[in-house]
């Protein structure tokens, strides 16, 4: 990319809070925190505690309930792309429930599991784990028949070819249901936490707004979009580095 | 702080550490950011016990159904979610004090845009009325305009909503609860009293609950906090400034300046200048009027008008030995009056 | 799987002398066996499960739901409740669909939009779209176009990210053949771009209408007012644990719904593709 | 036959130069130079090459894999911009795709989203109108009557081809680049459409560049065939093929044929040990 | 050379009948039939086919496209179940892939997520353990050293050729089934492959069956060419290639050699009219 491009785009970034501040200095959007507020705020915020407790404990929730939606979802998915019989016993009823969004499910957690965290977890979970799931069951059944047959052919029993084949070859279509997941894992999150109140940032920006600090708000949101950026950016990172064989180009 | 991160987290597990569901941003539970910051409970509960976390919640709902499915052990619920609870057949929940007290002045308030044309209820007959439905205002209001014999549109909104919505002029009224119509009120003049829940003869307030098994299995801890409750209802009576120096550690109210939070429960509100703003019992059946609000008004409303409760509360859910347990104890201890602070 | 490695399964089953269900009978084997489970959990108090509703009450109250019975004090029905939130996403989304294929076109066939929009774009594409309720319920005049916009926030990004990624894995040669055949660039864009980009919008389409009702079951949770969203939350907070199961049901059958129309309108906007 | 025994035609003669005879379709290939250089890593694909095609020529090129033959078509269907030199069509300087230049790829680019039909009558839409029941006529011509409302996932490899190559004869072109068109096809269906082309060839009087891997498909279709070197691309050599038409498949039985053949084989070994070479070092 | 001169030896000579040689690797297709029956559309690919492979011969085999070549291999391999009649290998039922019989498809199936060297080191690995060096050895032998720790995608079509024929050579099978394994390279890449196989096979004695379409390809190499029948396939004819081995790629000028191809083009016209008229009609 040349340096005039370069330029453009970080015009275009930068054209954000400018536009934002232009907005607020001529009264359109009022009620619209200005930059300055928010910002004074995000320094204010730095220096709570309650601010970091916030922070930690989002982004610990994503991360393990991500972590075990894949744990979950990647063996399942496997097995159902593989296993007809194994599909038609499980796949239905999981089909059944997986329209209804994460986050409805909350009156029922918060009832019957028991602790507040675990219901936060369990919405979080469920908004990473159809995503990877369904990727994997279609990753499981794309693999092409020629490199199953192609290991058995070598002598692979049926453990070491799903082993040796048929997950690494699912592995980027788990890969892509992977970085879906992380962004509906955030996504269903922020509102688990908005709704069963407590703490992290989507509680803090919900209760910003309760208690009229309207620059919070914006501080919430720009730490959440932050931290999402940044779980995407881990997720690809490990993608990279387990599917490094994509990439090379013909010598 | 690691244990807010870490420990807080499911600390439900076990049986001498609680989980208090607290509301912040709702007067009548102020007691609690009293006994939080204050450090009553530590000072009141016996050695073996603690308090594991504070989980903040901004309905009193949430409260209640944590407490149903024991992730909560103790909670400050309005009147409404207070009977919800104790009226549910899962999980035992008893009732064993009232955390705060009004005439009307706290969650039964009206307000309008400070430059409205509106200056009496009969003004709202056509208008939109921004209101929380299912809350304890909600009640208030229904029977307000009932008796004035008006015809409103009902907008349900939540309370920070209804309080931007004033402020923008998009509705004619509002009614919630306070620390929030305060902070329009006192802190940013966005908006005026227009009449509350005493022109009505309305009072307002807020259970402390717990879980049976609680008062059942540890009696003594639910005697501490109560001795707790108990003194942090003494200095909101005695020394206000104390109480704010309190509150105002209580970092989610960050926005809310002094005046404000003193106003909010000490200054009457000019429509009804003769009516106190919070009175600080503790023991609802050694006053009439919270007896008959807790025992018949509230569940009588939920049960047989809303018919969200199947019946009514049973009685054994109505406690109060742990508070006359704290009472007998402080008696000793202290050099003012528990009896009074429990009454009044 | 295979229709090979299936025959020896069933085989080997044979050999067990167990029967193998038929396939219709063994998806009907995984619901039952889900709602006998449900059953069970709830009637044995499971985790917490004795404080939630059971299938047969959730069942009865389904059906008077359907008879028109309120759903909570409010007074509107199930029908309204979910017209209300159908209502929303039909909007949202489709105010996203106009906004984002026209957009996402224009970054994907031009570097020079692409460099003056994209990476402002970026900036909130990593935003929840829920976390835009408290801002919405600020900056829009009434809370029901605020509820809007944020659903539209929902649906946006991903319809706008997968029309770009399609306009760029159009295959240059494609455009080549069109261009040798006397195509001017805007044949090639009505001809070529438009018709490769479809499947990869249909895409973006259907994911972007999932977004869209887990947005706005969020914000009516949060926002409250009217709709599914709202009547789960309200039902959640009177204890009325058969309503939050019936809105569940109802929520999830309005997703599957709309998800089903778009796959089909999908299908026929793209029928050239082999259908498998 | 030709004027072109010798690949290294003056590269001056540049400039408008219409063919002698009215006929249209010469190809004027000067010095032509393509320099890939994707992230800084350059390839020097072609480097001077210099060929002339006569109108209504038929030019078969044949080269080691990776030597430049695509890149050379791609300059002469105006797709790439040769980085130094030219190519003209009848005398003018080429600077984009045009109707008149029809190319035919190795993986059929029929678009899939419209029907046989359409993709024929494309063409012909696009820049002069449609001709009624033309697009049958091709279609029925090239045996592919009865699908032309199918989309051509619908069809077999073979059928495909030939359907782009109706869509290609639909728009009447007077040069036809054809990149290694039936090498995906299995040994009958590529005799079939070998007939069919010479057939329209020999017919319609169209210049063609028929790139192939097939020595054999080269000496039985073309006129001339042009080998290329190894990477960086340059004629090697060009074989005139002096075999009367109308030809058909039986001739690869002559001597005549033989001859060339071993001609040919022997220039592309030669080469072809080179470019494994280049290979192997990278 | 052979005791096959019939494609329609005793099918009941079933059971354990052990090379008389004490070689391994003989194959015996008994009365072999295959119908697909994907959602009730049943296609009779193979019809009572008969087939025997001698203990490390060379066969060829070739038909039009659609008869049924691959669905042979593919019942041999192990991955499909015959619908009627069977396969033996020295004697034995097929039920299940085995390492004894080795294959290689015309699209290279490299695993894409192991570099050239695991690999090759692959079928070892899964069932007999590796050999330290072996797999270098092989790879040089191929023309890959310094390719051990490429990822295939690195590597050019030909390349990829190879290393999968390494692979399968790693793995010691008693019997090569390779179907179309060339048709993909180009003429030169093709050429080299075809020498390297016929080194390979005249110093290791395996069974092969080498499907193709090219005729010179299957003269050049195998003892024996088996033609196909059009859909539903069966043999339709035998042709013993006497031509004397080591053989190069020059035996293809040879009058012998033009002969027998001649014979083997003759017959294979007649069916591939035969299945292009079942096409067209569908
Ligand atoms: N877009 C590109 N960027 C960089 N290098 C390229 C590009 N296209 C082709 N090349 C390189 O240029 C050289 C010539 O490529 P070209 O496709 O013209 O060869 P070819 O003779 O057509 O080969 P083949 O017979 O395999 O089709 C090759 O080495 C190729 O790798
Ligand atoms: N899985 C399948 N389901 C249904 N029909 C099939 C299947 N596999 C192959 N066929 C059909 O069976 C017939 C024989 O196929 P097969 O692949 O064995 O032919 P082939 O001789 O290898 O052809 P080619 O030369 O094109 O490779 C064809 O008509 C094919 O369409
Ligand atoms: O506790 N209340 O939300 O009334
Ligand atoms: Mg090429
Ligand atoms: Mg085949």
């Amino acid at each position: 990319m040349d340096s005039r491009r370069r330029l453009v785009r970080a015009g275009s970034i930068l054209a954000v809070p400018i536009l934002w501040l232009v907005a607020s200095r001529f009264g359109i959007l009022p009620g619209l925190p200005t930059p300055v507020e928010v910002l004074d705020a995000y320094v204010g915020e730095l220096y709570r505690e309650d601010f970091w407790i916030s922070t930690i404990r989002s982004t610990i929730r994503v991360l393990s309930s991500f972590a075990i939606a894949a744990a979950v979802a990647i063996p399942l998915g496997l097995l159902i792309g593989r296993y007809t019989v194994f599909a038609d016993l499980t796949f239905p009823a999981l089909e059944m429930l997986r329209p209804i969004p994460p986050i409805a499910w909350i009156p029922f957690t918060i009832l019957v599991l028991p602790a507040a965290e675990l219901s936060i977890m369990f919405i979080t979970f469920l908004g990473a784990f159809f995503p990877i799931l369904l990727n994997t069951i279609q990753g499981a059944r794309g693999v092409e028949v020629e490199y199953s047959r192609a290991a058995q052919s070598l002598g692979a029993t049926s453990y070491q070819t799903f082993r040796h084949v048929i997950y690494p070859s699912a592995l980027p279509a788990i890969h892509a249901g992977m970085i879906v997941g992380m962004g509906l894992a955030w996504v269903n999150l922020i509102a688990a936490e908005m709704v069963a109140g407590g703490t992290g940032l989507g509680f803090l920006t919900w209760s910003a707004y309760t208690s009229g600090s309207y620059p919070t708000i914006i501080v919430g949101i720009i730490t959440i979009g932050l931290l999402g950026a940044a779980s995407s950016a881990l997720v690809r990172l490990l993608g990279d580095w387990q599917i490094d064989w994509a990439k090379e180009q013909p010598a | 702080t690691e244990s807010e991160i870490f420990g807080g987290a499911f600390a439900g597990f076990d049986e001498q550490s609680f989980i208090v569901g607290y509301q912040p941003f709702y007067t009548e539970s102020w007691s609690a950011l009293v006994i939080r910051h204050g450090e009553l409970a530590e000072k009141h509960l016996p050695e073996e016990y603690s308090v594991a976390s504070w989980e903040v919640a901004l309905q009193g709902a949430v409260i209640g159904n944590k407490m149903i499915s024991e992730q909560n052990d103790i909670g400050y619920t309005g009147d409404m979610p207070t009977i919800t609870a104790i009226a549910n057949d899962e999980t035992p929940i008893d009732m064993v004090a009232i955390a705060g007290f009004s005439e009307g002045q706290q969650c039964n308030l009206c307000f309008v845009p400070a430059d409205s044309d509106i200056e009496e209820a009969q003004d709202l007959d056509g208008r939109e009325i921004g209101v929380t439905t299912g809350t304890c205002t909600h009640r208030f209001l229904l029977e307000a305009i009932q008796e004035e014999g008006i015809d409103v549109d009902i907008s349900d909104q939540g309370m920070q909503t209804v309080i931007t919505n004033i402020r923008e002029g998009n509705l004619s009224a509002g009614a919630g609860w306070e620390p929030s119509p305060s902070r329009s009120v006192i802190q940013e003049s966005a908006a005026e009293y227009l009449f509350t829940g005493a022109d009505y003869d309305m009072n307002d307030t807020a259970g402390l609950l717990m879980l049976d098994s609680l008062v059942e299995n540890h009696p003594e801890a639910a005697k501490g906090w109560l001795k707790a409750e108990l003194e942090a209802k003494h200095i909101m009576a005695t020394d206000p400034e104390r109480t704010i120096d309190l509150i105002q550690q209580e970092g989610q109210l960050r926005d809310y300046e002094r005046e404000t939070l003193y106003g909010t429960l000490y200054e009457n509100i000019d429509v009804n200048p003769d009516v106190e703003r919070m009175l600080f019992y503790t023991d609802y059946e050694a006053v009439d009027e919270a007896e008959q609000l807790m025992k018949n008004e509230a569940p009588e409303f939920l049960h047989e008008n809303q018919g969200v409760i199947s019946g009514m509360p049973p009685d054994e859910r109505y406690r109060t030995e742990p508070l006359q347990a704290a009472i007998d104890e402080l008696e000793d201890e202290v050099d003012w009056d528990p009896l009074r602070e429990a009454e009044r | 799987m295979s229709a090979e490695s299936l025959e020896r399964l069933q085989r080997q089953v044979g050999n067990w002398t167990v029967p193998l269900p038929s396939k219709r009978v063994r998806q009907l084997l995984s619901i039952a066996l889900f709602l006998a489970l449900w059953s069970a959990a709830v009637r044995v108090g499971f985790l917490g499960f004795d404080k939630f509703v059971g299938p047969e009450t959730t069942f009865q109250t389904m059906l008077s739901a359907l008879g028109g019975t309120p759903m909570t004090d409010g007074g509107e029905t199930i029908y309204e409740h979910s017209a209300y939130s159908a209502l929303r996403v039909l909007v949202a989304v489709t105010i996203a669909i106009l906004v984002a294929i026209p957009l996402g076109l224009t970054i994907g066939t031009s570097r020079r939009w692409e460099d003056a929009l994209f990476p402002a774009l970026e900036v909130f594409r990593p935003v929840p779209p829920v976390a835009w309720v408290p801002i919405a319920l600020l900056l829009m005049p009434t809370f029901r176009s605020g509820v809007i916009f944020v659903v539209f926030v929902g649906a946006f990004f991903p319809i706008l990210v997968n029309t770009i990624e399609g306009v760029r894995t159009v295959e240059e040669e494609y455009v080549q053949a069109a261009a040798s055949l006397g195509a001017e660039s805007r044949d090639i864009f009505r001809h070529v771009i438009i018709p490769a980009t479809l499947p990869s919008i249909v895409t973006g389409v259907s994911l972007g209408v999932g977004l869209a009702w887990i947005t706005v079951v969020a914000a009516e949770m949060i926002a409250g007012g009217v709709g599914i969203g709202y009547i789960i939350f309200q039902a959640y907070r009177l204890l009325q644990t058969d309503v939050v199961a019936v809105g569940m049901i109802a929520i999830g059958f309005l997703g599957y719904v709309s998800a089903a129309a778009v796959h089909q309108t999908g299908n026929y906007l793209t029928r050239w593709q082999e259908i498998d | 036959m030709s004027k072109h025994d010798s690949p290294t035609d003056d590269p001056t003669t540049a400039g408008p130069t219409p063919d002698s005879t009215g006929k249209t379709g010469a190809i004027d290939i000067n010095d032509l130079s393509k320099i890939y250089d994707p992230e800084g890593e350059r390839v020097v694909a072609v480097e001077g090459m210099d060929l002339d095609v006569e109108a209504e020529e038929f030019v078969a090129l044949l080269g080691p894999s990776g030597c430049g033959k695509s890149t050379v078509m791609e300059c002469i269907a105006g797709y790439l911009e040769p980085t130094d030199g030219e190519v003209l069509v009848d005398g003018n300087t080429i600077s984009e795709p045009d109707p008149k230049r029809g190319v035919v790829f190795q993986e059929n680019r029929l678009f899939p989203w419209k029907t046989i039909k359409e993709n024929v009558e494309f063409g012909p839409r696009m820049h002069k109108g449609v001709e009624e029941g033309r697009a049958e006529s091709i279609l029925d011509e090239m045996g592919l009557d009865g699908f032309e409302a199918s989309y051509p996932s619908g069809l077999s490899g073979g059928m495909q081809q030939r359907a782009e190559l109706a869509r290609l004869l639909a728009n009447d072109p007077a040069i036809m680049l054809m990149d290694e068109p039936f090498s995906a096809l299995d040994a009958l269906t590529k005799e079939i459409m070998q007939k069919k082309l010479l057939e329209v060839w020999e017919r319609d009087n169209r210049t063609v560049l028929f790139i192939t891997h097939d020595v054999e498909e080269a000496i039985l279709l073309a006129d001339r065939v042009v080998i290329m070197t190894a990477r960086p691309g340059q004629v090697k050599d060009v074989i005139d093929v002096d075999i009367e038409r109308p030809r058909d498949p039986e001739v690869v039985t002559t001597d005549r044929f033989t001859e060339l053949r071993e001609r040919a084989l022997s220039v592309i070994r030669e080469e072809a040990q080179r470019a494994l070479e280049q290979e192997e070092g990278g």
